[in-house]
C-alpha cells in the first residue's frame, strides 16, 4: 500500500515535463471553467434581480370608493401569482410624480387646481410568474374583473420580452462556452494520462513480469492523477482568488462569490485528474 | 513443476506453435534450441501465461491454463523468474531498487526486502554494485542484475530468453556459472538460445524446436 | 520535395489518434477564440452604438430672441469635440412630450393656457469625446457661456460613468479569457506535437542514420502541424458558421460577423499548428 | 578511406575511448572484437560521426571530424552504410519501403529508387518478399532487409554491430556470406561482433579493443 502512494508520489516527481503540463491543463481548465460559474452566476443573479422588478400597475378610477377597492384589492390578492399588492393613492402619485419631475417649474398641479393623478395598486409577481407569460396571465386575470378595464392595467411588456431575449442568449453561450472547456479540457487531461503511460511503459512491461497486480499497476497511476488534478485545482483556486480580489476593487458590487466555488474548482480539479486518468488507462495500457 | 501438454498457439501472422509437448522437473536445466522463428520465445511466454494456448494447456505451479482467470496470472509469474536478452532493467533506478521492485510489487515487508535483495545480490556477486545505476554497469552486471531479479522472490523455474546473446565470451562464461550454481540448488532453468558451442559443451537436456514442433 | 509533402501527410493519416486529438485540440481553441472574438466584436458594437447616444441638452431662457440663439449656436458649435447641434423650439418639444405622455390625458397644457417647456438645443459629440470626461469638457465650456445657466446644461452623467465601468470590467474578463484560451491552446498543440515526435522517434532515428537533413527531418512535420491546423482552423469555422446561423434565429440583431472572422479562424489554426509543431520540434527533436 | 588517428572519446560515466587508431582500406574486412563495454559500438559511432572524438580525428570519405559542420553530417552517412543486432526496421512499411527509405531521404529520382531497390534486395536475395512487413519475417530476413538499405546507397563502407547477435548458426553463416560477396566486390566492412567462433574461423584482418583502446 505504502509503495502505491509511493510509486503515485514519485511518479509525479519523476514526470516533471509531462507531470507539469498535466497539472497546468487542470489548472488552466479549472480557472476557465471557474470564470465561467462566476459569470453565470452573476448572470443569475442579474436575472433574479431584473424578474424581481416586474410589477404591474392597476389605476383606479377617481369614481372608486374605498369600500369598493377594498373589495378589488382582496380581488386581485387572490389571484394566482400575486405576491404583494400596494396601495397608492391619488396624494402619495403626485409626491412621486413631483419627486421624478423635480427640475421642472412647480406649477403644474398648482396651475390646474385640481390633481389629474389616478390611484392604483402596484402588484409584484411570485417568483415562478416573473416571465411574460406569468406576468400575461395575472394580467389577464386582473383585467377580467368587472370595473377594470383592460387599458388601466400597465406593466413593461416590452421589456420583459426583450429581457427573457437576452437572457436565453446570454444562456445559450454561457452554456455553450461551458461544455467546450469542460470536454476539452477533459480530452486534454486523458491525453496527458496517455503520455506519462506512454513513459512509463517499460515500468509498467516489467512490473507485469515480475508478477504484479492490475491494482497495484494501476492505482500509482490514479493517484498521479488525482495529485496532479489537486495541485491544478488548487492553483486555479488561488489564481482565481487572486483575481478576485484584484478585480474587486474595479468592479466593487458586481461580483458575488462565495468560499463554495472554491471547494467546487479543486473538486473539479480532483474530477478531472481523475477521469482523465482512468479513460487513458481503460484505452492506453 | 511445469508440464505443457500438446499446446498450440496461433498469431495472426499464421505462426504459432503447433501441438508442443515439455516437461522441466524440478532443479533440471533445459536447453531450448532452434532457428529463428521456430517459437521459443512463443514457448516461455506461454510458460509465463503471456499467450495462453489455443489447444492443450499448460501448468505451472498449482495453475492450469484451461481454468486460469486474469487476477492469478501475477501470482503465477511471482513463481516464475524470468530473464531476457536485453535486461530489461529499469533506467531510472539503481541496481537495489531494480532487484526491490520485484519484491515490492509482491507486497513484501520492508525488512523482507532488504534482506532477501542483498542476499539475491550476493548470489550474482553483485552487493558492492547496489547503488550504481544501470547504465554504470557492464553489460555482464546488467545481465547479472536481471538474474538477481529474477531469483528473488524464489522461483522454482527461471525462465532465460538467449540471456546470454549480448554478452561476449568470457562474460557468458560468469554467467553460465551463475545459472549452474542456481540449478544444483534446486531451480529449474529452461534457456532459450543459439549459442550451440554452449550447448554442445554441456551435457545438459536439450529441446529443439522447429516450426513450431518439439523434435525431440 | 514530394517525398517531404508525401511524409507530412502520410505522418497525420498514420498517427490517426493522436493527430486527431491535435485537430480537436486546434478546433476547439479556436471555436472558443472565435466565440470570444465575436463576443468581443459585439461588445465593441455595443459599446459604439451606446456612446453615440450620448447627448447634451441645452435648455434656453424663453426671454432669448432668435438672433441670441444664433449666436449661442455658433458658439457652441466651434467648441472642441461638439459634433452636431439640433435646435428644437418650444412647439417641437411639447409635440415630443405629448408623444412620451400619450396615456395620459391630454388636458395638462390645455388647462395651462400656455407653453410651459422651454426651447433647446441638442448637442452630440464628437467620437474621441463620448467618454465621461470628454463630455465634461464639452459641459464646462457649455456652462461658461454668458448668458447660460449651468443648471439649464442637462446630460446623463451618471449613465456614462456607469457604462465606462462596466465596459472596463467587460473589457477586463474578455481579455482574459482570450488570453488564458490562448495560452492553453498553444500549450496543447505543442504538447502533442511533442506525442507525435515520440512516436516518430524509431523513424526519425532511422532517418537520420541513412543519412537525412535536418530539413528533410522537420519539414514533415512542420507539415503536418500546419496541415492538422489548417483542419483544425477548417473545423472551428463550420461550426461556428452553423452554430450563428442558428443563433440567428433566435438572436436576430445581435449578432455582428462578418466573413473576415473565418478567414481569421483558419490563419489562427494554422498558426497554432505551426508555432505548436515549432515550440515542440525546438525543444524534443 | 576511414582513418581514426588517437581519438579519444569521454562520456559523462567516465568511460569511453583512448586514443584508438584504426585504418580501413577499401575493401578491407576487419572484425572489431572486445569484452562488453571495450568500446566497439564507440568506435562505430564515431565512424558515422554521431559521436565526435574530443582529440585526435576521424576522417571518411573527404570529410575530417575536427571541421565537420552538422549540415555535412546527413552526407557522411550516405556513404556509410549501418546495420545493427536489432535491425531497426520501420515496422509500419514493407521491405520494399524500409530498403527505399534510404533513397527517399537522399531526394533521389523516383525511377532510380525502383532500380536500385530492387537491385539491393537482389544482392540479399530477397526480391520475392519485397511486399511482405517486417514482423512477417524471420530474424534472418529481416537482417538481410536492414543489409539491403545499407548498402543501396552504395556506400564505400558498411559498419556492422553484432549483425549476427540474435540469429541462429545457420542464418549467421548466410549473413556472413552475404558480408564476404560485399566485401569481395569492394565494398569495405567494419564489423564488431563477440562471435569468436566466427572470427577463429575466418583469415580477416581482427582488431581487439579492451578498455578504450587498441591492442592490435
Ligand atoms: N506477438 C506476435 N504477433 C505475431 N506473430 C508473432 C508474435 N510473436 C512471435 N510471432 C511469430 O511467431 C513465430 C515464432 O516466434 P518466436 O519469437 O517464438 O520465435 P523464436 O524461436 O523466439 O525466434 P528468435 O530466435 O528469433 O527469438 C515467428 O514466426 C514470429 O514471427
Ligand atoms: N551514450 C552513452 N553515455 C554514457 N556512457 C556510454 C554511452 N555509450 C556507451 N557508454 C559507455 O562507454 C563504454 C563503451 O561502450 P560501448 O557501447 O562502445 O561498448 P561495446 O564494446 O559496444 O560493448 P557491447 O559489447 O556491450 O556492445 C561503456 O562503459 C558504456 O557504458
Ligand atoms: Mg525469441
Ligand atoms: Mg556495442
Amino acid at each position: 500500500m505504502l509503495f502505491v502512494l509511493g510509486e503515485g508520489l514519485s511518479g509525479l516527481l519523476k514526470s516533471r515535463l509531462s507531470g507539469l503540463m498535466a497539472v497546468i491543463t487542470i489548472a488552466v481548465s479549472s480557472i476557465l471553467i471557474g470564470i465561467f460559474l462566476i459569470i453565470t452566476a452573476n448572470l443569475s443573479y442579474l436575472v433574479e434581480n431584473l424578474r424581481g422588478r416586474v410589477e404591474l400597475e392597476v389605476f383606479l378610477d377617481d369614481s372608486f370608493n374605498e369600500e369598493k377597492i377594498e373589495t378589488l384589492s382582496t380581488q386581485i390578492r387572490a389571484i394566482h401569482g400575486v405576491q404583494t399588492l400596494t396601495f397608492i393613492s391619488k396624494e402619495t402619485a403626485v409626491l412621486a410624480y413631483r419627486d421624478l419631475f423635480k427640475e421642472q417649474k412647480d406649477d403644474y398641479f398648482d396651475a390646474l387646481g385640481y390633481n389629474p393623478l389616478p390611484a392604483s395598486f402596484r402588484v409584484t409577481l411570485k417568483e415562478s410568474y416573473r416571465t411574460s407569460t406569468g406576468a400575461d396571465s395575472v394580467f389577464n386575470s386582473i383585467s377580467s374583473l368587472a370595473d377594470i378595464n383592460e387599458d388601466d392595467v400597465v406593466y413593461r411588456r416590452e421589456f420583459l420580452v426583450l429581457m427573457e431575449r437576452y437572457i436565453r442568449i446570454a444562456i445559450t453561450i454561457d452554456f455553450l462556452v461551458g461544455s467546450i472547456v469542460c470536454l476539452s479540457a477533459l480530452l486534454l487531461v486523458s491525453n496527458n494520462i496517455r503520455l506519462i503511460i506512454i513513459s512509463k511503459r517499460r515500468a509498467i512491461e516489467t512490473m507485469k513480469l515480475v508478477g504484479a497486480t492490475r491494482f497495484l499497476i494501476r492505482m500509482p497511476l490514479y493517484i498521479q492523477g488525482t495529485l496532479q488534478g489537486l495541485i491544478g485545482g488548487l492553483l486555479a483556486t488561488v489564481f482565481l482568488y487572486g483575481l478576485l480580489k484584484l478585480s474587486a476593487i474595479e468592479i466593487a458590487g458586481l461580483i458575488s462569490v462565495n468560499w463554495q466555488i472554491y471547494i467546487l474548482l479543486i473538486t473539479l480539479g480532483v474530477l478531472l485528474g481523475v477521469t482523465g486518468s482512468f479513460s487513458a488507462i481503460r484505452r492506453y495500457l | 513443476m511445469v508440464k505443457i501438454c500438446k499446446a498450440s498457439l496461433k498469431y495472426a501472422s499464421g505462426d504459432g506453435l503447433d501441438r508442443i509437448s515439455l516437461e522441466v522437473r524440478s532443479g533440471e536445466f533445459v536447453y531450448l534450441v532452434g532457428p529463428t522463428g521456430a517459437g521459443k520465445s512463443s514457448v516461455l511466454k506461454m510458460i509465463y501465461m503471456d499467450a495462453l494456448p489455443s489447444e492443450g494447456y499448460v501448468t505451472v505451479g498449482g495453475y492450469d491454463s484451461r481454468d486460469i482467470s486474469d487476477n492469478e496470472i501475477p501470482f503465477v509469474r511471482r513463481k516464475i523468474g524470468i530473464v531476457f536478452q536485453d535486461f530489461k532493467l529499469l533506467e531510472d533506478r539503481d541496481v537495489f531498487e531494480n532487484v526491490a521492485f520485484a519484491l515490492r510489487v509482491t507486497g513484501a515487508r520492508r525488512k523482507d526486502i532488504k534482506r532477501k535483495t542483498l542476499r539475491a545480490l550476493g548470489e550474482v556477486s553483485l552487493p558492492h554494485k547496489s547503488r550504481k545505476m544501470p547504465h554504470e554497469l557492464s553489460g555482464g552486471e546488467q545481465q547479472r542484475v536481471a538474474i538477481a531479479r529474477a531469483i528473488v522472490n524464489d522461483p522454482f523455474i527461471l525462465l532465460a530468453d538467449e540471456p546470454t546473446g549480448n554478452l561476449d565470451p568470457k562474460t557468458t562464461i560468469q554467467i553460465m556459472n551463475i545459472l549452474d550454481r542456481l540449478s544444483t540448488r534446486g531451480t529449474a532453468i529452461l534457456m532459450a538460445t543459439h549459442n550451440y558451442e554452449l550447448v554442445n559443451s554441456s551435457v545438459k537436456r536439450v529441446v529443439s524446436i522447429k516450426n513450431g514442433t518439439t523434435l525431440n
